[in-house]
């Protein structure tokens, strides 16, 4: 649910300057050592945050939870549980010793380890996710290069009202929608459910996914129109038209590929917006996955398990902006 | 350029009309709702809370929008939520907004190294997590209900704030006129008062009113969720979860409140692109 | 459309004659439908194999003229207004783009004016050129990666092999415009248009390139239009010269006889402000004023106000149009007077 | 410009219109006459006896009986399966897939009466202190190993001092052992005439000892000597298939495999069953009370137990929840009625006493037939806390059917004897963990779990059971005639007990009788099958010779 006015524009031509003088070779290393530096600064700034959540708690979570009767014995074993035990350096030291020998502490209510919990879950968001980002994909490319290729005709005012509308238009909202007609009316996909494995999940995964596309189709569309646009006014685009070359190698050649980098650089901040909405759809279609997880957990006062998935969902954001990068600077050596 | 007659001053209905057509249906249909969330509960003869007639009735000229599972008038009820949703909606993007521009200009002028550090830690990790799921977390350790909420989201939303105060603020740190202020000697802090935050405050402003559509969503979103405003309190997404329920026999109870706030949200956010899109030079 | 075009009785064209550009108008969209012309009755013939020099300074329209050749006015929100444009006996001006598809490329070859960064910065050198040498003829890969490395020699690119597996980044600035200049010619257009093709390089790479695509000319036989506000670049190549200045052709002339008898101001006052010819120790000429900016010309000649022999007529209109002086065309009124004053 | 725009905005109106005019085609004419016939029928049962379960097909053409043993049949759960393992606090669905894919001595059949399962014959000696219970011969689990009297031994040990509820049933077996492997002798320290429906329960299922302490995660894929086995899945799976036990000592089953699948989502289970995913769904939502679509078949049905108030006594006299005369009033405050018709349709009925009015130890003892005295309430509140006015919190389990509508009806009804009442929704597992905790003043309560009567009673009013803990209600004269009731000799003897049993109930009042429990069942099952299927929340399914 951002916005996409506040995407940061990387598109080739404007952030970094194309050195046109010679390429100063420089050191490869520094790069990715200045990449994995940010990264483990992000993790640890999430890892931060999860962990002060437990601890905005107003007054004491122990006794919130188990009620003022409990005996101070049973709340020093709780409050063991949520690990508010020492000072505050040691609380921290030990979640993120926690955390790296893989443990995100103990649920409250099942008295299961959160990562359990998280495992059997996982999976069902990271479906999702993958159809949404690649069904997305499949869309928003062809209606980004007619955006671009037509955006001074009716076309390109209609799909900038259109997109604007529909990226504000509330998941939920569609999500029901898409129930009513798709699902009870026409009877195309099941109202709701999952089923574990691969082919046979695809059948509860796609109307998911077509919702969740409603809200990231227009913003990658609108980024890859305006990467287009870019490069529509670059040099070597006069070259391949004054060569006159066939039309399919100019638009994929000389229109596409050099927009898509910048496009996918930018899929990993939109995965935010994606992930967002993920927790109300999966709770709509009753998808088992961590959403419905924090929303369980939520209701429950859970807090063990809330940090946990607010960690969980800030790797995910984490992993895929880092792909993204990589995959397009790969695609496109200006971007590195 | 070409000489014409005295530039009169356009009053508010040209400058209207001048608008362009996007601006212009965004700006009726946000005026609309507003005033209809104002008049409806104050002359319609039936109480938000109250049960007025025969539970699940079919929308008709009594019940413009039907009855609920308990005799409401959702048409009531549809438009005491919108009050509600765009106070909320509103306190949920002002707070954020001075805290953000604030915490942004200072980190932007301010010429410790440690900042960035301390920055790209905290500020960018907040801004990487998903903005409903770290809402949802912060209400769930702080409890349900409106302050909940509201708290949750200024926690959240200042971060973006912040980020893209301190982006303007770095780039206008090597303005001229921000180094003249410093060979006049002025203070930090004077500088930074008079000069930089109205500076940065003109664009995180614009930017709010876009954030605007998102928060009043977001808050909706919770609520159907069922994690934010509870019933029997008349709110968009505590309605529409009520309503969930009998999507198959009754679909009105949902659609409406959906309705109203997806119009609410999209008038709002076409307002905003054309402001924002204009005050930022930004194509999109 | 096509079949139309040719169908037109163009004028009586001398056989060998390959482009006549006559009285063009190209004009810029602006908002509310209104035009901003930037060329108005631009003249130009083109021989077979003959080389054509276009000087003019900034502004005079020089690069729209290139443009219109090779249809790409739309991309830059640019049209033809008025005049014609014939090539190879085709009438071109209202040409779909059908009919330009099939002369880019094949029948005018065309180099760009900031043509460093008009490689694709993803592709190697070797796809970017078997992608023009296939345009035309489909030949099997071999054949086109022979036909390329063959390019590459043709440009005088050392290491050719070695050249065709780089990415454009990795080449100098000379070596780039060779590897555009070889893309250009790959299809073997009988018309080469080149827009400043030295304006980037320094001096040493200048001559190269301008040996080199004399050379072309001749072992290929093609025409070549070289663009430049360079006058010493264009009487090096050209063979005859076309002087414009504010829109319009002011003069068109073989070279020698424009170089010492010019029959234009314009023209000698270029010549005189040239600084490789000026002799040490006294002062260069400057053309006073500045160059008048596009949408705001003078009526009548648009040289008068910085012209030393500008008078009453020449501010009256209509702007005088090419009329042959002696051995050349001139668009001055006093043209003849200054044969003798010269 | 201005027509482009136009033209999105009248699209986005268009899709959103549409989707409402969507679902007005011919189909919901139809269905307008056949919620008609439904909402006549549903009153002329509920009147008459719930008990004879008349099945109700909504259909105009009754659907004909399918051809038996049928297939598979998805039934749809409102909660995921945390384990097999029985001992551990039970929330509904996981008792039914413990019933049906563990081995039980007892299992109830469909009215409820416990018949003997794995056990072919038992005697119990002249003074009732010593059951004696012969195992059927070379009884095996589903994997073929053989099943002997020494795991049965093992089974109630492991589970004797951590049984979830029904301490009362339990606490007087002070011995059991297993003589041989076909025989189990348990010894009682005081005659217990319900000791069968103990064992049908799903918390005394039978394990060989081996096994589970071999095995960590033994009961995520637990044997089985019951009717089914866990074919697919494991707990917690979104979907576990089980399927028919070849051993099964009275097989082969009715239904071949049953599919539970998982949906915690009410609306998602109502919609899995009108579009066909789901064959049977508990606990519909009273306000679908209307046909969902075609080959849907609901019908309301008691599982057995009340809906009512209940009462945090933790709270001293001086407190309004803790003062007797407060709840005298509340009950009399109640219109039952109203409650029935606004929040559940008129499915769950008004309550006239304690137990269902359908039971053979009912009593109607409410005062005023349980009907609605304003009056008499605010006479009575004359001299408590709430004399003029005060406030209470209302606690409501939001993720059942119609219960968030019924405390807000109560809300608007106590408010007539300005007693100001604030709602407090929460999920059931929340709900609960408060209550044990003592964190709440009253909540809406739902006593199910089914007969016999005494067991049903002793949980509200028994210490150490589920609601009575809950309320904090200790009274020794309730512990006594609960024994004078187990001690009963004959029908008489024990009618009479309840019948004082349910009085002292009333008068103490930690809990007040509502509605009587009748749930909204749906189907799409051919009628033979669904009359195998339905039964209380503890769940039966028929085998072949039961269901000729």
């Amino acid at each position: 649910m951002e916005r996409p006015s506040e995407l940061p524009q990387r598109t080739a031509n404007e952030g970094t300057p194309i050195r046109l003088g010679g390429w100063v070779s420089r050191l490869a290393g520094n790069r990715l050592l200045q990449r994995l530096g940010s990264i483990l600064l992000v993790t640890f700034g999430v890892m931060l945050i999860a962990f002060t959540l437990i601890r905005l708690i107003p007054g004491d979570p122990a006794s919130i939870l188990l009620g003022e009767g409990a005996s101070t014995q049973d709340r020093e074993a709780f409050r063991e549980l949520l690990g508010l035990k020492g000072s505050l350096v040691q609380q921290l030291a030990a979640y993120v010793g926690g955390i790296l020998r893989g443990s995100l502490g103990t649920s409250v209510e099942s008295r299961q380890p959160v990562t359990q919990f998280i495992a059997s879950r996982l999976p069902v968001t990271l479906s999702l996710i993958g159809v949404t980002i690649s069904m997305a994909l499949v869309l928003a490319v062809p209606i980004g290069i007619l955006a671009a290729i037509y955006r001074r005709t009716w076309f390109g005012h209609l799909f900038r009202i259109t997109a604007s509308a529909l990226v504000a238009t509330p998941t939920f909202f569609s999500a029901v929608v898409a129930i009513l007609l798709l699902a009870i009316h026409f009877n195309l996909a099941p109202v709701a459910g999952y089923r574990g494995n691969f082919p046979a999940n695809l059948r509860y995964l796609w109307l998911p996914a077509l919702v969740l596309c409603g809200v990231q189709v227009p913003v990658l569309a609108r980024v890859l129109q305006s990467s287009i646009v870019d490069t529509l006014e670059q040099e070597f685009v006069e070259t391949a038209i004054v060569r006159g070359l066939p039309r399919r190698t100019y638009v994929w050649r000389y229109l596409l590929r050099p927009s898509l980098a910048p496009t996918i650089a930018l899929l990993g901040y939109i995965i935010g917006t994606l992930l967002g909405a993920c927790v109300i759809i999966e709770l709509i279609f009753n998808l088992p996955g961590i959403g419905t997880g924090l929303v369980q957990a939520v209701t429950n006062r859970d807090y063990p398990t809330v940090q946990g998935i607010v960690f969980v969902f800030g790797m995910i954001v984490v992993l895929v902006n880092t792909s993204s990068d990589l995959v397009s600077e790969w695609l496109d050596p200006r971007l590195r | 350029m070409v000489g014409s007659s005295p530039q009169v001053e356009p009053n508010l209905w040209q400058r209207f009309l001048r608008l362009d057509p996007q601006m212009r249906w965004g700006l009726v249909l946000i005026v609309l709702i507003i005033l209809l969330s104002i008049l409806v509960p104050l002359l319609s003869p039936y109480h938000a809370e109250r049960s007025a007639d025969t539970p699940l009735l079919r929308p008709s000229f009594a019940h413009p929008f039907g009855t609920d599972q308990l005799g409401r008038d959702l048409f009531v009820r549809a438009f005491a939520a919108a009050r509600l949703d765009l106070l909320l909606a509103l306190i949920g993007v002002s707070i954020p907004l001075t805290i953000g521009t604030f915490i942004g200009a200072v980190a932007g002028t301010t010429r410790i190294a440690a900042v960035s550090y301390l920055w790209r830690t905290v500020v960018d990790a907040i801004n990487a997590l998903p903005f409903f799921v770290l809402v949802m977390a912060i209400v769930a350790m702080l409890g349900q209900g409106v302050t909940g909420i509201l708290v949750a989201i200024a926690l959240t939303n200042w971060a973006r704030y912040a980020r893209l105060a301190r982006a303007r603020a770095l780039a206008l740190r090597d303005v001229e006129f921000i180094q003249a202020t410093r060979l006049l000697g002025y203070s930090g802090a004077r500088t930074l008062l008079r000069h930089v935050v109205p500076n940065v405050y003109a664009e995180t402003l614009a930017y709010g009113l876009s954030d605007f559509a998102l928060v009043i969503v977001a808050i909706a979103g919770l609520s159907f969720l069922g994690v934010g405003v509870r019933p029997p309190t008349p709110e968009w997404g505590a309605m529409m979860s009520e309503g969930r329920l009998l999507i198959t026999s009754e679909p009105w109870i949902i659609l409406f409140p959906g309705l109203l706030l997806s119009i609410t949200a999209i008038s709002v956010a076409l307002v905003a692109e054309r402001l924002v899109g204009r005050s930022r030079g930004e194509f999109f | 459309m096509r079949t139309i075009a040719a169908a037109m009785p163009s004028t009586a064209l001398a056989d060998d004659v390959l482009l006549q550009v006559r009285d063009l108008k190209i004009c810029f969209r602006l908002e509310h439908g209104r035009l901003l012309p930037v060329v108005d009755t631009a003249n130009l013939t083109v021989h077979r194999n003959q080389a054509i020099g276009i000087i003019g300074e900034s502004g005079s329209g020089k690069t729209m003229l290139c443009r219109s050749l090779i249809g790409t006015l739309a991309r830059r929100g640019a049209l033809v207004t008025a005049g014609s444009i014939v090539f190879n006996r085709q009438e071109l001006t209202h040409a779909t783009e059908g009919v330009w598809r099939s002369i880019r490329g094949r029948e005018i070859g065309y180099v760009p004016q900031s043509s460093l960064a008009g490689l694709n910065p993803l592709l190697d050198i070797e796809t970017q050129l078997i992608e023009s040498i296939t345009a035309v003829q489909s030949i099997s890969q071999q054949e086109a990666g022979r036909e390329a490395i063959e390019l590459l020699e043709k440009v005088r690119i050392p290491r050719a092999k070695q050249v065709l597996r780089e990415r454009p980044y990795q080449l100098s600035g000379g070596m780039r415009q060779r590897v555009m200049i070889a893309s250009a010619i790959a299809q073997k257009p009988k018309l080469l248009i080149a827009d400043e093709p030295t304006t980037a390089l320094d001096v040493t790479i200048q001559r190269e390139i301008l040996t080199l695509i004399a050379n072309l000319r001749r072992e290929l036989r093609m025409a070549v239009i070289v663009v430049s506000h360079d006058l010493a670049i264009i009487e090096e190549i050209g063979d005859s010269v076309v002087v414009m200045y504010a829109g319009m052709a002011v003069e068109d002339g073989p070279v020698d006889v424009l170089a010492h008898s010019p029959r234009h101001p314009y023209t000698r006052a270029l010549r005189v402000s040239r600084v490789d010819l000026a002799t040490p120790g006294c002062e260069i000429e400057a053309i006073a004023g500045s160059p008048v900016s596009v949408g705001a010309w003078p009526e009548g000649c648009r040289f008068w106000p910085r012209c030393p022999l500008a008078d009453d007529d020449c501010q009256r209109p209509p702007h005088p149009g090419l009329r042959p002086v002696g051995q050349q065309l001139s668009a001055c009124i006093h043209a003849d007077r200054m044969g003798r004053a010269a | 410009m201005k027509r482009s725009s136009l033209l999105a905005m009248a699209m986005v109106l268009a899709l959103l219109v549409s989707s409402v005019a969507g679902c007005t085609p011919t189909e919901r004419i139809v269905e307008k006459e056949v919620e008609k016939v439904v909402t006549q029928q549903v009153e002329k049962v509920v009147t008459k006896e719930v008990e004879k379960q008349v099945v109700v097909t909504a259909t105009p053409e009754p659907a004909l009986g399918a051809k038996l043993p049928i297939a598979k049949m998805r039934l749809a759960l409102n909660g995921p399966v945390p384990t097999m393992d029985t001992y551990l606090p039970m929330l509904g669905p996981a008792g039914e897939a413990v019933l049906l894919a563990t081995g039980h001595l007892f299992r109830f059949d469909k009215s409820k009466t416990p018949l003997p399962d794995l056990v072919d014959t038992y005697s119990i000696s002249a003074d009732g202190l010593v059951w004696t219970m012969k195992l059927h011969a070379n009884l095996k689990y589903h994997d073929g190993t053989p099943l002997k009297a020494a795991d049965v031994v093992y089974s109630f040990n492991r589970i004797k001092d951590a049984a979830p509820t029904n301490k009362t049933l339990i606490k007087n077996i002070t011995n059991v052992e297993a003589p041989d492997n076909q025989t189990v002798v348990w010894t009682l320290s005081q005659p217990e005439r319900e000791l069968p429906s103990f064992f049908a329960n799903y918390f005394c299922a039978i394990h060989p000892q081996d096994k589970v302490e071999a095995d960590k995660d033994y009961f995520m894929h637990p044997l089985s000597a019951g009717c089914y086995y866990i074919k697919e899945g494991k707990p917690g799976d979104p979907v576990i298939v089980l399927a028919e036990n070849p051993n099964y000592v009275h097989g082969p089953m009715a239904i071949q495999t049953i599919e539970l699948v998982v949906t915690p989502d009410m609306t998602s289970r109502t919609l899995q069953l009108g579009q066909g995913d789901v064959d049977f769904v508990y606990e519909l939502p009273p306000a679908v009370r209307g046909v969902l679509a075609k080959g849907v078949s609901t019908s309301p049905f008691n599982i057995g137990g009340m809906i009512g108030l209940v009462f945090n006594l933790r709270m001293g006299e001086d407190t309004p929840v803790g003062n007797n005369k407060v709840r005298q009033a509340i009950s009399l405050a109640l219109d039952r009625d109203e409650i029935s018709t606004k929040a559940f349709f008129g499915v769950a009925t008004a309550a006239k006493g304690v137990c269902p009015d359908t039971w053979p130890e009912f009593v109607p003892l409410l005062a005023n037939g349980g009907k609605q005295d304003l009056a008499a309430a605010k006479a009575l509140l004359a001299g408590t806390p709430c004399e003029n006015g005060c406030d209470m919190t209302l606690q409501t389990w939001s993720d059942r059917g119609g219960w968030p509508e019924a405390a807000t009806v109560v809300k608007e009804q106590l408010a007539k004897i300005n007693i100001n009442v604030t709602i407090d929704s929460v999920t059931a597992g929340v709900s609960m963990a408060r209550m044990d905790k003592g964190d709440f003043e009253f909540c809406v309560g739902g006593m199910g779990l089914g007969r016999p009567a005494r067991i049903w009673l002793s949980n509200q009013y028994v210490p150490g059971s589920f609601w009575t803990d809950k309320a904090a209600y200790k009274s020794a004269e309730m512990v006594a005639l609960f024994d004078q009731a187990a001690r009963a000799a004959d029908e008489k003897q024990y009618l009479e007990a309840t019948t004082k049993i349910q009085e002292l109930g009333l008068k103490d009042m930690p809990l007040i009788p509502m509605l009587n429990r009748n749930v909204l069942i749906g189907t799409r099952l051919p009628d033979n099958v669904f009359a195998m299927v339905d039964g209380s929340d503890i769940f039966w399914t028929a085998t072949m010779s039961e269901a000729q």
